[in-house]
């Protein structure tokens, strides 16, 4: 059966590693931040300038000043800091970020990724979203394997205007977790029930399956 | 001995603007804009404006407000959602817009305010932003050169201000602020609070003086709120 | 939910230090040096290292320990004069010196960390620095091509940190050790206090604990005043 | 009569206007702090970190996390605020410093500036110096006017290495204020008492005197 978007983030999470600090992009990336493992830390950048995000207020604790990089209101943990967009971008580039966590709407073999432009249809902006893919050591890319209409989101090549090139490490899906590799899209473990057939039809790209592939452990 | 930038309200704030000036507004979405200088410059009708702003606010607010007025002939922005009228006119070709990296438009606000006139930076590599740039490696990694902004105002908001124009952000509203009251030939900065010099702690000021010409305290700020998420009380 | 930072003392807290690393060290003269840090080094004896550090301490004190000790192969600085040991190695040969304009040095720490390996500066165009250099003007005016630093370790001094590595510097202390935080591959910080996460207010913290790798708190501070200047009382 | 060091930074402060901010280099500069004229503003940067530099402490009550570019203990003043080395020049490159005053060892007639090493000699380095004079749009060189062995310090080419090229826009000596200009060194007054026959003989590089050239007043 193929995974529901929070079975996304929860396999996503299981990547986590105490000490991190991770930066989760708008959609189900911000969902990982809900299945943190038992006895790890991580800490969390917002790149509109902060670390050590929290989870929303309560009801009426609301702050106007106090947003994620979605605009969403928030709140801040104990040892959090406020910084202004310059020093958060540093953060980024500089590559003191240890995950970076976003979505796509397409992803080629190569690493590939186009998550901001649909020309003639949607322009809304890559916002941080190049500066991330464009310095992150580590970057998972969350998504469905497949679009609404049912085409293949994982491509030998994005038809879309690119985010980044050969920039993605390891893609999880609904249906899958694949690393990028210089073969194309290694399958690593498929969602539970689902097949390597299943996943074979729903990608475009190449496709390395190398032995048996294991279930997801959730 | 400190210096007096105080002016007396957005009116006089925003004296000198002139039609087809680049002009920098802070804030990320709605958050920590200008309010109260953005409605000003509505009110005074200069026209043919290139905006540096990292959104283009929201339908009524914001920078929305000249959006509907067409008193902005370009935007220069990272991300330009949740507004409809600023598709509008994007689509239809009244405006324009150039979209760069969030991280590029804040260095490069930096930049112009430091005396940096370009600098390489990866983002953007591969990608449409890079058209037309020079591409050089350095440690195996390609890079693009990206130039400092210029603009004739920078218009800021802060939590609190002295008289001097030293300013001191609230949380997630300094963003933008910081680097674009660094960049403006006319830094304007407007506060909720405006003290006599010596009230802030010299430690704990984000952008000193020397950046802002002129500071007023701002008569009512809405503050709207984006995207209300909360957690139910039990 | 924050990250623990917290070494044990100056001996843990250079662990992984080797022969011939590029090491940074914050402060200004003697003005927030990391004086622990420093001594650790020396009685650790490590070799042949390269220190880019603005000054180069005075005999006895600061970076003085470790040209006594010979363990510098070369300084990187902006300003070195107030040390007899210093120039003595230096004019003998012993010592390699590269001094660069103290911008010039901050921007290259604060580029190295911030992801920019280059950019433009007008500092030094026409000078001895500019030799061997790229340059290109700029709005009518020259300007050379500047490289970020790498560094291996950064060690810093801060009055304040928390246990995730948060900062807060006092005064005219904070100098180069914001940008060389911000620059080492292991940044080490010792502090005069040490508080748990929490203590410190948000909105106020100069160095994010994400740029901070080591901290603890130093056991004597002797801050020692290079040019005692005062006026007499009546 | 010549001037002294305290009256060539007396007159410097003449240069001072309303709402400037202003950079002393070490030596005669910092002089200039005090002959403020009344009912002026400036506010004074130190290149290690502040804005709103005060005076010398009093006795015991000097602080060492407190100094300025001279590493002398010092005072900050109401509205001081501090910041971080690359943020201070930051002020200077971007040329929102209004005013930059300092030493020399030699300038030449095209305003170019000699002042951190004297080669086989003395090394000490260039500190901000190098940033200041490379930014700076209006730099005010303090000295004497010849050098220990008499030789004059204004010059048609510097001898020593520099510091910048055509960047100095005016020279206070202990005999004269001097503009450059394309022509050379245009004299615009002397000090009292001394002649432009004097100022001829102690000035190397290329000298204008455009009509009568009036004494100062101090």
């Amino acid at each position: 059966m193929a995974l529901d978007k929070n079975g996304i983030a929860q396999r996503i999470a299981q990547e986590l590693q105490d000490g991190f600090y991770v930066n989760l992009g708008i959609g189900i990336p911000t969902l990982v931040a809900n299945f943190i493992p038992q006895g790890i830390e991580v800490e969390f950048q917002s790149e509109n300038g902060m670390l050590g995000m929290g989870s929303f207020p309560m009801e009426g604790e609301e702050d106007a000043n106090l947003i994620n990089a979605g605009k969403q209101t928030i709140t801040a943990l104990p040892g959090a800091v406020f910084f202004d967009s310059s020093t958060s971008f540093a953060m980024i580039r500089g590559q003191h970020v240890d995950l970076t966590v976003l979505g796509a709407m397409e992803v080629s073999d190569q690493g590939d990724i186009a998550n901001w432009k649909i020309p003639g249809r949607m322009v809304k902006g890559m916002g941080g979203a190049m500066d991330l893919v464009a310095s992150a050591k580590n970057i998972i890319v969350a998504m469905m394997h497949t679009n609404k209409a049912g085409e293949s989101k994982l491509l030998s090549k994005c038809s879309l205007p690119l985010t980044g090139v050969a920039c993605v490490t390891r893609v999880v899906t609904n249906l899958a977790v694949l690393d990028i590799t210089p073969q194309g899209f290694k399958l690593l473990e498929r969602a539970p029930g689902v097949s390597v057939e299943d996943i074979q039809a729903a990608t475009e790209g190449r496709l390395i399956i190398d032995g048996d592939v294991p279930e997801m452990t959730l | 001995m400190a210096l007096n930038k105080v002016v007396n309200g957005p009116e006089q704030a925003i004296e000198g603007i002139e039609n087809d000036m680049h002009i920098m507004f802070g804030g990320f979405g709605l958050c920590g804009i200008p309010e109260n200088s953005i409605a000003a410059i509505r009110d005074h009708g200069v026209k043919g404006l290139t905006c540096i702003s990292n959104n283009a606010g929201v339908d009524g607010f914001g920078l929305g407000l000249l959006l509907e007025t067409r008193q902005v002939k370009k935007m220069i922005s990272s991300y330009v959602g949740e507004n409809d009228e600023f598709e509008r006119q994007m689509l239809s070709g009244e405006l324009e817009v150039d979209l760069i990296p969030q991280g590029t438009l804040a260095e490069r606000c930096r930049a112009a305010g430091a005396g940096i006139p370009a600098f390489f930076t990866p983002a953007g590599y591969g990608t449409e932003v890079a058209e037309g740039k020079e591409v050089r490696e350095f440690n195996g990694k390609p890079h693009i050169l990206e130039h400092a902004f210029g603009a004739s105002f920078a218009f800021v908001k802060a939590q609190v201000g002295d008289t001097a124009g030293n300013l001191v952000f609230n949380a997630t509203a300094r963003n933008f602020n910081h680097a674009m009251a660094m960049a403006g030939r006319i830094t304007v900065a407007e506060v909720e609070e405006l003290v006599p010099v010596g009230e802030l702690d010299p430690n704990s000021i984000h952008t000193p003086g020397i950046f802002v010409q002129r500071i007023y305290k701002g008569e009512v700020f809405e503050k709207r709120i984006e995207q209300r998420t909360v957690r139910k009380r039990d």
